[in-house]
């Protein structure tokens, strides 16, 4: 009788800690939510009004203005459907140029036009930091560029054997783990659902994640109030990386926008986007 | 599409267009300096002579209650009650808790939306000023989170 | 030479909803540079709207305010194809005027 | 045979006399072609399983994209980018998709074990306050910090740790009451030595336990001091920690 009550008083004390238990797990799954939920009403207060199209608008009067030493606009410049076609190029780079022979992503067509074109000296832009000088006005162009192609499927060429190089180069850069973290791009964007501190980190590898991370550049941060074209973003995480410091339109960054962009097929893009 | 075109077209043409050093004269001599300057929240009501506002529901002040980013959080106010004479934005815990003031006209309603900065996790303020000297308070706590790989 | 602000404005219902992107450092006077040097504040401290050359909106703003600015507001009446436009005036003095037009 | 019979027979045969040849002439065709899209599909699927770009020349290019796309920025040298064996074996298993081996994960884990250096002073705590500091600091390394600046743990950045802290990733498990989870409520006794060790352990070189943990090797990276490793033994299990509460 009495080992009966001990395990009837035991048994109660079980069913008592597992709700407990279960409440506990609920409280901090609802607090979780709270925090999501309060993030996705404080990004939507936001969707309106994106201060990117400031830089829209700035990019417009640069593209059609006539400037460089040889005092021409771009509007002649070939982004890769034909001279002065800007709807639909941005979701087709990086793609392969015959004229250049290489395959080049959006900010590096930039600077071979503004060369061709303009006679500027594209070597030396590439050297510029972000934020200086005529960097500020790339950065411009590519956000114009980009609206032009809002809302269309990213299908990037892959017909060309160099196009296909380079995916297959950008997938092994993807993964290449080094420096002194031993981190690669896959160490945070191999996975779903899964973020840094509060931001959520696109699995890059799908096209879900792929889109939403290669398909939001270039975007306004509002933590800086800066304009950044898909170079500056991965420079920044290349910096996070401990990786030493990318080149401006070097082949990694190059053959990381093909993997991506390739992986995006289908997705659509909405650059440009306002983000963290 | 065409409004952007129209913005550009109107943007190069007006500054010229325009003799907009009259426009401002007025609020020139106006602007409160003192009060933005001023480094708690009362004090700076203080200085535009608002003192002790009471709480009140028909002042609706619309904010998150989360800032993914202190550097840009939205904030917004309206005020159904007649009499406004001009809403007032606070941040608590900012250096100087002033964001700004808008002045309200016959012509336009008491509903305004801007961005403000945030130093730290704080309650923010909106301020109703009315004709007759009262004044309106609506508060709200938003938490200011820490983002990215803060490297 | 400031940048263009971006304007729209949409009417409805007999109101006009005036939404403006404006272009500007909006400097708190708090920040240092890379030498450690503090960058002197430089931000918007006024803004003026009218409809149809009628001023019917003002504003003042300290350094709180973020960068590139975002202002919203509402104008009683107005209709398509009337004159919206909005003034900035900054610490330095500089000021900048555009136009949009309603629909 | 009766002229109908004849005349059904004429036409079965006639059918079959005009239509057979022919008919022949089709399988043999049906089965030429069946013949030929076979040798086709072979030969895809030898070009499936041959690549376009052979594995060796893509890592050989890899390499060279690797060289050639960086420089030096302040402390961060091009030449962190030379990838050490358990890097390497990673990364060619992830991006081709092919798990390591058992024996492979065993000799890396084993390989990377062998770095771990036990506390100088045989103490393995220190201040889990400090701890927590570290935890939330992100810092360290990267071309635009300023060189000789200690470096953060940026634990926050991937795992759960006190509760009061909503900002946290989960890249890695939840540390939340990693102490008491496992038992710790004695720092000095026997029973809590395993764990300590363990943790320490893990710390120093993440690689010890699991070949291709994302986490970073920061006692044997010298990411962090031994010091610094000891602020985030307490944070983990002291049991006054705001991780244990």
């Amino acid at each position: 009788m009495k080992s009966f009550a001990i395990a009837f008083e035991l048994g109660r004390c079980l069913r008592f800690l597992s709700i407990c238990a279960y409440m506990w797990t609920m409280c901090s799954f609802v607090h979780a939510q709270s925090t999501a939920d309060a993030i996705a009403q404080y990004r939507a207060m936001l969707q309106d009004g994106n201060p990117a199209d400031l830089f829209v608008d700035k990019g417009e009067l640069l593209w059609k203005a006539a400037r460089g030493p040889k005092n021409i606009s771009l509007q002649a410049c070939d982004l890769g459907l034909g001279p002065g076609i800007l709807e639909g190029a941005w979701v087709q780079l990086p793609r392969y140029f015959q004229d250049t022979q290489r395959v080049q992503d959006l900010e590096s067509r930039l600077l071979t036009c503004m060369q061709t074109l303009q006679g500027f000296d594209a070597s030396a832009i590439a050297q510029t930091p972000f934020g200086v000088g005529e960097q500020i006005n790339v950065s411009a162009l590519a956000a114009f560029v980009s609206s032009r192609s809002m809302g269309q499927a990213f299908l990037l060429p892959q017909s060309h054997p160099e196009e296909r190089r380079f995916y297959e180069l950008g997938k092994r850069l993807f993964f290449t783990r080094a420096g002194p973290y031993d981190f690669s791009c896959s160490t945070c964007h191999a996975q779903d659902a899964k973020r840094i501190r509060l931001q959520d980190l696109p699995n890059i590898t799908g096209k879900e994640g792929a889109t939403a991370g290669f398909g939001a550049w270039p975007a306004y941060r509002v933590s800086n109030g800066q304009m950044w074209s898909m170079q500056q973003r991965l420079n920044d995480c290349l910096r996070q990386q401990r990786f030493p410091y990318p080149l401006f339109g070097s082949d990694f960054t190059i053959a990381l926008g093909v993997y991506m962009g390739v992986n995006s097929k289908g997705g659509q893009s909405i650059a440009p986007a306002l983000k963290r | 599409m065409t409004q952007r075109r129209d913005t550009l077209k109107w943007g190069a043409l007006l500054p010229t267009a325009l003799g907009i050093g009259a426009l401002f004269t007025q609020e020139a001599q106006a602007f409160e300096k003192t009060a933005f300057e001023a480094k708690t929240w009362t004090d700076a009501l203080k200085a535009m002579g608002v003192s002790s506002p009471t709480e009140s529901k028909d002042l609706v002040l619309n904010c998150p209650d989360i800032a993914e980013n202190g550097a840009v959080v939205p904030i917004a106010a309206s005020c159904a009650s007649p009499g406004v004479k001009k809403i007032i934005f606070l941040v608590d815990k900012n250096p100087s808790p002033l964001v700004a003031i808008f002045n309200v006209s016959e012509d336009i309603l008491v509903n305004f939306s801007t961005r403000t900065k945030m130093s730290q996790t704080s309650d923010v303020m909106a301020v109703a000023v009315m004709q007759d000297g009262r004044a309106l308070v609506s508060k709200k706590e938003i938490k200011v989170t820490l983002g990215g790989c803060g490297g | 030479m400031s940048d263009p602000m971006r304007i729209r404005a949409q009417s409805s219902a007999g109101q006009t909803t005036v939404r403006v992107l404006m272009s500007h450092e909006m400097e708190t006077g708090l920040r240092k540079d890379a030498a450690g040097k503090t960058i002197p504040a430089w931000h918007i401290q006024e803004v003026v709207a009218s409809l149809n050359g009628k001023q019917v909106f003002s504003a003042e703003w300290g350094t709180a305010v973020s960068k590139n600015p975002y202002l919203q507001f509402i104008i009683k009446g107005g209709k398509a194809g009337d004159k919206v436009s909005v003034t900035w005036r900054d610490t330095k003095g500089e000021q900048r005027t555009d136009e949009a037009t309603v629909n | 045979m009766t002229g109908f019979k004849r005349f059904i027979f004429e036409l079965n045969h006639g059918f079959f006399s005009i239509t057979l040849y022919p008919m022949r002439h089709m399988i043999s065709k049906f089965l030429c072609s069946i013949l030929g899209l076979l040798l086709v599909a072979l030969l895809c699927a030898c070009a499936a399983m041959k690549p376009e770009f052979a594995a060796q020349d893509l890592d050989r290019w890899t390499q060279e994209v690797l060289r050639r796309s960086f420089r030096d920025e302040k402390a961060v040298k091009v030449s962190i980018l030379q990838q050490d064996a358990s890097n390497k074996e990673c990364s060619t298993a992830q991006s081709s998709g092919i798990e390591l081996s058992e024996q492979k994960r065993k000799e890396i884990e084993d390989e990377n074990f062998k770095t771990v250096v036990s506390p100088k002073d045989g103490q393995y705590f220190g201040d889990f306050k400090l701890g927590e500091v570290l935890a939330q600091d992100g810092r360290g390394l990267t071309w635009s910090d300023a060189i000789g600046q200690p470096n953060g743990g940026q634990c926050y950045n991937c795992h759960q740790l006190s509760a009061k802290e909503l900002s946290y990733g989960t890249l890695g498990p939840s540390l939340y009451q990693y102490g008491k989870n496992r038992g710790v409520t004695d720092l000095k006794s026997e029973v809590s030595k395993p764990v300590i060790e363990y943790t320490w352990a893990k710390l120093w070189n993440s690689k010890s336990f699991n070949a291709c943990s994302a986490m970073p090797r920061y006692g044997d990276h010298g990411i962090l001091s031994q010091v610094q490793i000891k602020h985030l033994m307490s944070l983990l299990l002291d049991p006054r920690s705001p991780v244990n509460q």
